[in-house]
């Protein structure tokens, strides 16, 4: 399931739901993305998340299906979140459902670092001295995407 | 015979651009991205700059990524981005 | 931090805890296991989970170290239920945050791995016709422990 | 001089041997986890079937896993169980 939503989400009650969907499951794995007070050595006191409606949530679910090809897994949620946010405010929640811990592990990692690399979302950064900027692109995220292409399962 | 499209800019783009979204007719000597790019970089300098500098330019077709080489067709939506950086 | 314990736990609040504790970091990677339905072939409708007072909690603890020691990691959580508990309950809880995303998600599965092959617990479960048995422990589990001695990072 | 340990037994263990915990005064020759695996077998056959046999039992002295090379001193606390199942 993949939601883009300016609202807040509950992280408890999203894995809690995945987990009571399937009895035959024993594995929940997830990753919360949260708003950094920092970045590039400048403390930050706001973010703007744009994105390209239509777009990011047709990239969110070809990146969601392409996990459930690759691995066994019983379900993934996408929650992320556009508009205004503070520092700490939560980003991003992916959730994996399997009957296997391990590749609960694999799918939500490969599904964050897809969305990194693939997802059209722009973050807008406003600093303490009220200067704003975008966020570059880090290479990083490219390297994270590209270690999945190399490597079976 | 004018291929008419939809263009969109987002984030940077969109801000120095001053455009968020156009719809174009195209001379049809023009189908493919690179050339839809070297078309809009003779608006102008900030056009240029953006859309032919060493700049990462992304761009979409119909909602899929594609690269300079993609080819366009009547009706498209093309959108113009820097590179993403969600999550 | 480590607990063991026989009470549930609550997963939002503890991932919303060790969230907000780190406004320089942000990645928060969880695991959370639940009691299947089904094990062998034969449905479970209960299961009672034994440890060693004293020696778990030092495994534990020793596997957190570890994982806080290899990789760039702020804060481990590790809650492990004991007792009774039904299908579709809860037994663990992992929670890794970090700066960096790889190192959470690397952490996390790291001490889910060694905690299946190295903490003192011992699952017993009751199928739908009254036998109990032991649940053997699964060499797939020593073969993920061993995998993380011989990767680097 | 007699070793005095603190034994205890856990799981399949507990449940087979029927025992949970013991103090014991350990004869001289015994020093290592084998020989006292070899001493505890001849109480019979329960204890021989569990404690030497091809089911694998893990041993641990003052809560670190040990070999069954682990040399015991007096007043350890030493544990026998079944390969762990947690998680």
């Amino acid at each position: 399931m993949i939601r883009v939503q300016t609202e807040d989400f509950d992280v408890g009650l999203e894995i809690q739901q995945l987990r009571l969907a399937q009895p035959n499951i024993g594995a929940v794995v997830s990753f919360v993305g949260q708003v950094r007070d920092m970045n590039e050595g400048d403390a930050i006191t706001e973010l703007t998340l744009e994105h390209y409606p239509g777009m990011t949530e047709k990239a969110l679910e070809a990146i969601a299906t392409q996990a459930k090809t690759r691995w066994d897994i019983a379900d993934i949620l996408i929650i992320h979140r556009i508009g205004q946010l503070k520092p700490q405010d939560q980003i991003v929640l992916v959730i994996a459902s399997s009957a296997h811990r391990g590749e609960a592990f694999k799918a939500c990692e490969f599904v964050m670092d897809y969305l990194k690399s693939e997802a059209p979302f722009w973050k807008k950064e406003v600093m303490t001295s009220g200067e704003s900027r975008w966020v570059e692109a880090k290479h990083t995220d490219e390297d994270a995407k590209h270690r999945w292409q190399h490597h079976k399962n | 015979m004018h291929m008419n499209i939809k263009l969109f800019y987002f984030a940077r783009l969109k801000e120095t651009l001053k455009y968020s979204t156009e719809e174009l007719a195209l001379p049809t000597e023009i189908s493919t991205i690179l050339q839809l790019k070297a078309f809009l970089a003779k608006r102008g300098d900030v056009w240029g700059e953006m859309l032919m500098s060493k700049l990462k330019v992304r761009a979409a077709i119909n909602h899929e990524l594609v690269d300079d080489k993609a080819t366009i067709s009547d009706g498209d939506e093309v959108a113009f981005f820097p590179p993403v950086t969600g999550g």
